[in-house]
């Protein structure tokens, strides 16, 4: 549905920043000259228009904006940042509307199609690109190119490095404790379901971080064990120090 | 033309730490190895950590996880090289872009930075948001000079195109060392090393990896973009195009095979990163920057650089002999010694 | 013993809105030195004036205080009113409950509050103040003309058809300014040259003007009425006493490849050159930095052919100092240089130009005699984009500010291109099209709709320099929304005026002030658009703020106008606020002599001391020595510790 | 006989000043007092020791107008304020004949001075004769500042107020200072009443501060005010409060160089605007 | 005044130059930003007639705050007055703090005629400044007697 100019907010910069956590300042000042949009690549191949964004949320348009496909389509290139007049940082400012897109429900098959395999190998491993080249073509080059499987592991073996880049135990635990503590998991959990929103999530704003101060609602005990029933690796004795004595 | 005051600002020192990218351990191993290969000829000794994860960039921007997720974990990150003293090199334009706005979001606000400390706490550790953060073009910029006179096989005749990438220069259009639409660091890098540089009218385009766009199968937005890049790539007729991200090299290379599979053209122009050629330039033994995990094979350019002569003896002299090899740094056995040194103790070099 | 008027106004709803004028009457009414208060809806009107007036009569008051606007406002207003009424004209006083008060006060309460105090401190104020005399002091009348431009220019010849002599200085070897380099003039499209030699003569032949080229100003000294300025001629190593002007001289040099800043970089001129056939003055200088003379210390082919022995390598410039009664300052503005515009290669790629160098382009007497052909290999261009807003409406990489006269001149220089090459295309890329000037809509209107020159909406983002030679200009159609790319043989960019860089340590010289883009401030932005803060100091054209033609040439003529009023006067009264000294307090440190700007403090023997006195003529009353004087011997009228102390007292 | 002695034997003898101003024994009681030598036989009795703490230079103005010469004997100090009040042209030079003996420093009852310690010219800067090696001395470091720097607002506000309200008003400090010289100063001056004749903490406080202001790049820190004060009110503290910005925002030490103006009449365009947010 | 009238409005005594700072405030004016009620403004002609004894005698009077603001280094209308009033503002500043008056209570600037937004941000944020002060016994001023 699209709102009219009738519904133009007032203070819409106020408005604004909230729904970006104050993140994204300025939108207001856009003067709709267009120099975005004009050098703008996904533009040029589709029907994102950034200038149009802006002059949408200020005319109140916020539902239509959030709703919309366009706004998965920003390639995040910042060339409109670099020739803005008024230093607007949008692709900032695209990368919040969407966390508020999701909060609003739209969006979500989007960020799912990322979940598997990178946020999952982040949290498993430490790293969101995992090291096993799954498209076959790209193998083959690398195979002739390398004299090898063509697999990146046996050219990192080739090249006398370990087969793949292994993170500490320390270090997984600790990500882990964060992604835990800040509700990440709770999302990608949330988001394992195939349809709908996650239920237990929310787009926190750094403010909601304080929640935390008021004690984790983990322990880092129980993520060590969520750990181990995780992926089954053996559990270190490395925990991290000060963590270890909280218990 | 690069900003002065901001090159002099730079501050090199004499050891640094080698922040890792996901890709190019997973894709392209050679960069990283090339930078532990390379800057210790230059002088600088590039310190890894076992304990370094994703910069957490790469889902803040695809929208897995909420800022509010990701900030702490390049906070511990960066804490990483705070506890050591050293400055940050990021060889890769999204984690420069990352480490860089999170650390500035979390300095400015103080109570942001206090929760996220709240959280580190816990897990032992505290962001003061000490250490410098670099992109690798910097660095190598502030030491050209260094570059030129110890490059061992100087790489006269190889002609370079360069590709800088989105995000360094766009998304820092103030604080980039260079300007975002004419820069000449990449350019001044590759003459230190004794190439050439070609012209081509798509210097500036977007490769179109565009993050999300790739992963999730828009390549009608993509791949018109490298195609276009491609093309006048070919036009140029250069041994290949320098990046200084992984990300854009994994475009550029492995989307090259994609079109040529699919008959949509034939781009035999490789993608080689700043660091990499850096390392051919100062004599780094060629099976040790991992040209071979890439697609587009190297061999002509290869080729050409076997037949070039050496420098004389008076170049190489310079050569940092005691530069740690990789199976030292492997087991985080040197890590004991290299946590008692203290940023003051690192001394500046002179550049 | 004071008997204090009150006059509290309502300035329409202004104040009346905020305030409680009622109640403010009313409290200030009790004070013992108020002898009458009363409110009337606009002070500042004739019936407001004459109630002052009346009222002084009537209850015999002999101190005023009106409560209205800001003083800077209307207290000369008010001052002359009372001096009607026979009353000692500073014996009144202005509350400033507009500007500081309702204006700037959320609460009504607070703000009758504060209204009630501003009033009451000034009362207090006012009743220790005394009644003072105007210092008259006699009028230098010549009148120094900063700047050779139109402005410039028009401004002299006014002065100088008064009947006043006029002294023209230019910073550049000839007059004319910017518009000797334009080629045509919107709206009429009349040459430029030709209108504007003739004046550049008139001014040149006139028996009341000196002109003095190459010439800046490097001190000024004194005050309205009686400055004294420093003028400094930079070496040019012609005797223009001598010089017959017949550019042998220039035939002759052998240094053939100096950029011509006339041709706004385009094209090359001699290092000995004229900047152009019809310069005012036509003596030709040498460029120091390029004379073989100097670079090389041989050649000397200027001095050899020179029949009237004119050159002289030894010119080391000159110094002179004037006597001015008033300044105006026309020294115009600078075109921004699009460097910074890397997205659109300006300064870089050889085809994209600026609005001024394409005049030179189209000029018959510019580097191609009017032949439109591209920089880069001499073929005509097709296909030609004019980007509008480059520089102004940018506060990131430009200025804040709306040049205001790019329109006018893209659309000009479109029409141009289309006299020049009827095939071609010509786009105009804008944001908004501004035509506010008679004639001006009609004239865009006309290259839109007879010339057929393509406007599209949108700011362009990128020129890109394609391999075949050619520029693809990237913008978008923000009417269509859908981005737009044009393939173009040239670019010109519609660069933004902006103040002259030396624009700022002249205004310190002269001791004006500018706003935050650097043009120079007005003294009231309606009422007193050519006077400046300093009196005797006038402003006229583009140093102001950008202007077109016809603009600056009606400032040139205001300016006049407001110099040969000064003139008008054998003497001038001058402010009485000026220091004075109390002899038998003064000790004599000369404390105050030393912080004087103006010099005007001198000892002298009082009752076989020494001590200090005030040479009222030359104090302009900033009051540096009433600080520093530790005993308080020196005192500033209308400033006197006095009337501070009791304005300041709770 | 001592060189200075000698000296001022001689010049008296020569006729070349009227009189010497210096400082001798008065058995009556017991210590040295200021004293106006005319006889070159008395030259024998002058006396410069720890003990010579007064400031002669407060003298000059009153001696300069009874007698066309005058000999004088400084102490670094007294030379320091002799500069300032040849600038302020109080005294002419040539009625002054400068004897600038190296000064050890002074006792103030019983104990060296504080202000000897901060002390930057030990001979005066003026000097037509000078007896003894100058001797080289550190930039000040205003010791006693060091714990008001160390107290709160509340806590330096608390001891100031204890002692500027023991404050008779009796301007001991104004007489004894060479540079409080105004004909009729600002305390005594009815319309308007900058400073309030009464006892009042205010008033008092706005005495000292005021007193303080016009030193300011002036004093020459000869601490007399301190050692007239009957009340014992720290009144030099105030003073080298402000001694301490000059010499380390504009870089002068009042009084040492006889050709530089007090830098509150220079002009500096090169001062930070930080000097304006300076804190002690 | 009471501590809660205090902490609502703090007192302030803002002597501007009359050509810049004068102009500055009554183009907030003219721009309507408002600024805290009880700002006193007191024109003077040039920030080098600010004597500091008027600084001081403000304290005595019982205001909380001092402005003093004139225009910027080099834009002096009379040249020079504001390089004087900058020398003479430290040293007021330095005698003030030693003697216990909060360093935030006083504030010198410059403004210029152009810096209407400024001047209304300089007084709000100063005020905001003072309010710490609420309540508490005003150094140096009159009323601190009684205390």
């Amino acid at each position: 549905m699209r709102e009219s100019p009738m519904d133009w907010l007032p203070g819409f910069d106020k408005k604004f920043s909230e729904l970006t956590h104050g993140m994204v300042k300025d939108l207001e000042k856009c003067m709709q000259c267009g120099k975005c949009t004009a050098q703008c690549p996904a533009a040029k191949l589709s029907s994102y228009n950034p200038r149009q964004i802006i002059r949408d949320l200020k005319i109140g348009n916020v539902e239509k904006v959030i709703s919309s496909e366009e706004l998965w389509l920003c390639f995040f290139c910042s060339g409109c940042y670099a020739v803005c007049p008024q230093d607007i940082n949008f692709p900032f400012a695209i990368a919040m509307l969407r966390y508020a897109a999701l909060a609003k429900g739209y969006g979500w098959e989007e960020v799912k199609k990322i979940k598997d395999p990178y946020a999952q190998d982040y949290y498993n491993t430490g790293l969101s690109v995992s090291p096993d080249e799954k498209n076959l073509g790209i193998r083959a080059e690398v195979a002739k190119n390398s004299g090898t499987d063509g697999r990146i592991a046996s050219v990192r073996r080739k090249m006398g490095l370990p087969e793949k880049r292994v993170v500490s135990d320390k270090a997984l635990a600790e990500i882990r404790f964060i992604s835990d503590a800040t509700g990440m998991t709770d999302l990608l959990k949330g988001m394992e379901k195939k349809k709908g929103v996650p239920k237990k999530w929310n787009y926190g704003s750094p403010a909601d971080l304080v929640r935390i101060k008021r004690g984790p609602h983990q322990k880092f005990q129980d993520i060590d064990d969520t750990r181990e029933s995780k992926d089954g690796r053996p559990k270190t004795e490395d925990r991290g120090p000060k963590a270890g004595k909280k218990e | 033309m690069p900003r002065k005051k901001l090159v002099e600002d730079i501050r090199v020192s004499d050891r640094m730490f080698l922040f890792q990218p996901c890709v190019g351990n997973s894709r392209y191993p050679g960069i990283i190895s090339a930078a532990q290969e390379a800057m210790p000829k230059l002088g600088v000794e590039m310190v890894t950590s076992d304990e370094q994860t994703c910069c957490g960039g790469f889902l803040t921007f695809t929208n897995v996880a909420q800022p509010t997720s990701t900030m702490p974990a390049v906070a511990r990150n960066l804490c990483l090289a705070e506890e050591q003293g050293l400055d940050v090199v990021a060889f890769c334009n999204g984690c420069h872009t990352f480490l860089t706005e999170f650390s500035h979001f979390m300095n400015d606000r103080p109570p942001v930075k206090g929760v996220v400390n709240v959280i580190l706490s816990m897990i032992g550790r505290e962001y003061k948001g000490t250490a410098g953060i670099y992109h690798i073009i910097e660095i190598l910029y502030k030491i050209k000079d260094r570059i030129a006179e110890r490059v061992v096989v100087p790489l006269t005749g190889l002609r370079f195109a360069t590709h800088y990438g989105c995000h360094y220069l766009n998304g820092f259009k103030k604080t980039a060392i260079d300007d975002a639409f004419m820069p000449t660091v990449m350019e001044e890098i590759i003459r230190a090393c004794g190439a050439e540089v070609v012209e081509y009218g798509e210097n500036r385009a977007c490769c179109g990896t565009g993050l999300t766009q790739v992963i999730l199968h828009k390549e009608e937005l993509s791949l018109p973009h490298t195609k276009r890049k491609l093309e006048s790539l070919n036009e140029a007729h250069a041994d290949a195009v320098v990046v200084q991200c992984p990300y854009c090299q994994a475009q550029l290379d492995r989307m090259s095979q994609k079109l040529n599979s699919r008959k949509a053209g034939d781009f035999r122009t490789p993608a080689i990163h700043v660091i990499q050629l850096v390392g051919l330039a100062l004599g780094v033994e060629p099976a040790k920057l991992g040209f071979e995990a890439h697609a587009i094979p190297f061999d002509k350019l290869l080729a050409k650089y076997r037949k070039l002569p050496k420098a004389g003896p008076d170049k190489t002299h310079h050569q940092d002999t005691k530069a740690p090899s990789r199976e030292q740094k492997a087991d985080g056995t040197n890590h004991k010694d290299t946590k008692t040194q203290s940023r003051k103790q690192s001394t500046e070099v002179a550049a | 013993m004071a008997r204090v008027g009150v006059f509290i106004c309502h300035c329409g709803v202004n104040i009346a809105g905020k305030v409680d004028v009622a109640k403010v009457t009313e409290t200030i009414g009790k004070m013992p030195e108020v002898a009458f208060a009363t409110e009337y809806k606009f002070m500042c009107s004739s019936p407001g004036q004459k109630l002052a007036s009346d009222a002084i009569k009537e209850h015999a008051l002999n101190r005023i205080v009106v409560a209205a606007c800001s003083p800077t406002m209307h207290l000369p207003t008010f001052r002359k009113a009372i001096a009607r009424a026979g009353l000692n004209p500073y014996l009144i006083s202005m509350a400033n409950i507009r500007e500081q008060c309702s204006w700037v006060t959320e609460d009504k309460e607070k703000a009758t509050e504060k209204a009630t105090d501003l009033v009451r401190r000034q009362v207090r104020r006012i009743a220790h103040a005394d009644p003072l005399e105007d210092v008259s002091v006699p009028v230098e009348k010549t009148a120094l003309v900063l700047g050779g431009g139109v402005a410039g220019i028009q401004a002299a010849l006014d002065i100088a058809d008064g009947g006043r002599k006029v002294i023209l200085v230019e910073k550049s070897p000839s007059l004319g300014g910017k518009m000797a380099q334009l080629d045509e003039t919107f709206p009429t499209l009349d040459c430029s040259q030709c209108i504007l030699t003739p004046k550049m003569v008139e001014a040149a032949q006139h028996p009341n003007i000196e002109i003095r080229a190459n010439t800046t100003v490097k001190k000024v000294g004194g005050y309205v009425g009686n400055f004294e300025v420093t003028l400094e001629r930079r070496p040019t190593c012609v005797d223009a006493t001598r010089c017959i002007a017949c550019g042998l001289c220039v035939t002759k040099c052998p240094v053939k490849d100096v950029p011509d800043e006339f041709n706004a970089g385009l094209g090359t001129r001699r290092a000995i050159a004229t900047p152009f056939p019809q310069a005012v003055p036509a003596i030709p200088v040498i460029d120091q930095e390029y004379c073989l003379k100097f670079t090389k210390n041989k050649c000397g082919a200027c001095e050899k052919i020179c029949p009237a022995g004119a050159i002289d390598y030894e010119d080391k410039g000159a110094e002179e100092t004037v006597k001015a009664g008033a300044i105006v300052v026309a020294t115009g503005f600078q075109e921004m240089s699009p460097a910074v515009y890397t997205e659109y290669g300006g300064a870089t790629y050889p085809d994209v130009l600026t609005g001024l160098q394409f005049e030179r382009l189209v000029s018959s007497t510019g580097p191609t005699e009017g032949k439109l052909v591209r920089p880069s290999d001499g073929q005509e261009p097709k296909t030609i984009v004019f980007v509008q807003c480059v520089g102004s409406r940018d506060p990131s990489k430009g200025h804040e500010y709306c040049s205001g006269i790019c329109c006018m001149y893209t659309a000009k220089h479109a029409l141009l291109y289309k006299h020049h090459v009827p095939n071609g295309q010509a786009y105009v890329c804008y944001i908004d099209i501004r035509s506010p000037g008679k004639n001006y809509e009609q004239f865009i209107r006309r290259a839109v709709e007879e010339e057929d020159v393509r406007y599209i909406r949108g700011r362009v983002g990128k020129v890109q320099r394609r391999d075949d030679g050619r520029y693809r200009v990237f913008t978008e159609d923000t009417l269509v929304g859908r981005p737009v790319s044009i393939d173009a043989d040239m670019v010109v960019l519609a660069s933004a005026a902006e103040p002259q860089s030396d624009a700022a340590s002249l205004a310190q010289t002269l001791g004006i002030s500018y706003d935050a883009d650097g043009f120079y401030t007005e003294a009231h932005p309606k009422l007193k658009p050519v006077e400046t803060a300093t009196a005797g100091v006038f402003l006229a054209g583009a140093c102001q703020g950008p202007k077109d033609i016809p603009a600056s040439v009606q400032q040139g003529s205001a300016a006049a106008a407001k110099v040969l009023a000064l003139f008008a006067n054998e003497t001038l009264r001058k402010s009485p606020q000026v220091a004075q000294v109390d002899s038998s307090a003064c000790t004599g440190c000369l404390t105050c002599a030393y912080v004087c700007h103006y010099s005007a403090i001198e000892e002298k023997q009082a009752a076989g001391r020494q001590v200090a006195f005030v040479v009222a003529g030359k104090c302009q009353g900033c009051g540096a020595c009433a600080a520093a004087c530790k005993n308080k011997a020196v005192t500033l009228a209308q400033f006197s510790d006095d009337e501070v102390f009791e304005e300041m007292m709770r | 006989m001592t060189e200075l002695q000698q000296k001022a034997r001689e010049l008296l003898d020569k006729g070349e000043i009227d009189a010497l101003l210096a400082w001798k024994v008065d058995p009556g009681i017991g210590d040295v007092r200021p004293t106006l030598f005319k006889k070159d036989d008395d030259a024998a009795e002058i006396v410069f020791d720890e003990r010579c703490v007064h400031n002669l230079a407060n003298y000059l103005p009153t001696l300069t107008a009874r007698y066309n010469r005058v000999g004088v004997v400084l102490k670094g100090c007294d030379g320091r304020s002799l500069t300032t009040l040849l600038i302020e042209h109080r005294i002419s030079k040539n009625s002054i004949v400068a004897l600038a003996p190296a000064c050890e420093g002074v006792n103030v009852n019983g104990a060296r001075a504080q202000k000897c310690d901060d002390c930057p010219t030990a001979t005066s800067p003026v000097a037509d004769y000078e007896f003894g090696a100058r001797l080289a001395r550190g930039d000040a470091e205003f010791k006693q500042l060091e714990r008001i720097e160390k107290m709160s607002p509340e806590e330096r506000w608390q001891f100031f107020a204890e002692q500027f309200a023991k404050c008779r008003r009796c301007y001991a400090c104004r007489q004894v200072c060479p540079l409080c010289y105004c004909e009729l100063c600002i305390a005594d001056q009815p319309e308007p009443r900058w400073i309030e004749p009464s006892r009042k903490l205010s008033a008092n406080a706005m005495w000292h501060l005021v007193r303080a202001y016009h030193l300011a790049g002036r004093c020459s820190d000869c601490g007399e005010c301190t050692r007239a004060c009957p009340e014992g009110i720290p009144i030099r503290l105030l003073n080298i409060a402000v001694e301490k910005l000059v010499r380390e925002q504009f870089g002068v030490r009042p009084g040492t160089k006889p050709d530089e103006l007090p830098p509150l009449v220079t002009l500096a365009k090169d001062d930070s605007d930080e000097v304006m947010a300076e804190h002690l | 005044m009471s501590a809660p009238e205090m902490a609502r409005d703090p007192k302030i005594l803002a002597f501007l130059c009359r050509w810049c700072s004068y102009a500055g405030a009554d183009l907030a004016g003219t721009s309507r930003f408002s600024y805290p009620p009880n700002v006193r403004i007191v024109q003077v002609p040039c920030s080098g007639r600010v004597d500091p004894v008027m600084i001081f005698k403000a304290f005595v009077e019982g205001y909380d705050g001092v402005l003093v603001a004139g225009c910027h280094p080099g834009d002096c209308h009379y040249g020079t007055g504001n390089y004087h009033a900058r020398r003479k503002l430290a040293v007021a500043r330095r005698l003030l703090e030693t003697v216990g008056v909060h360093p935030d209570r006083m504030l010198f600037t410059w403004v210029s005629a152009a810096e209407g937004r400024k001047f209304a941000e300089v007084c709000t944020t100063f005020a905001e400044g003072l309010k710490q002060f609420a309540g508490r016994p005003k150094t140096l001023a009159r009323e601190a007697l009684a205390k």
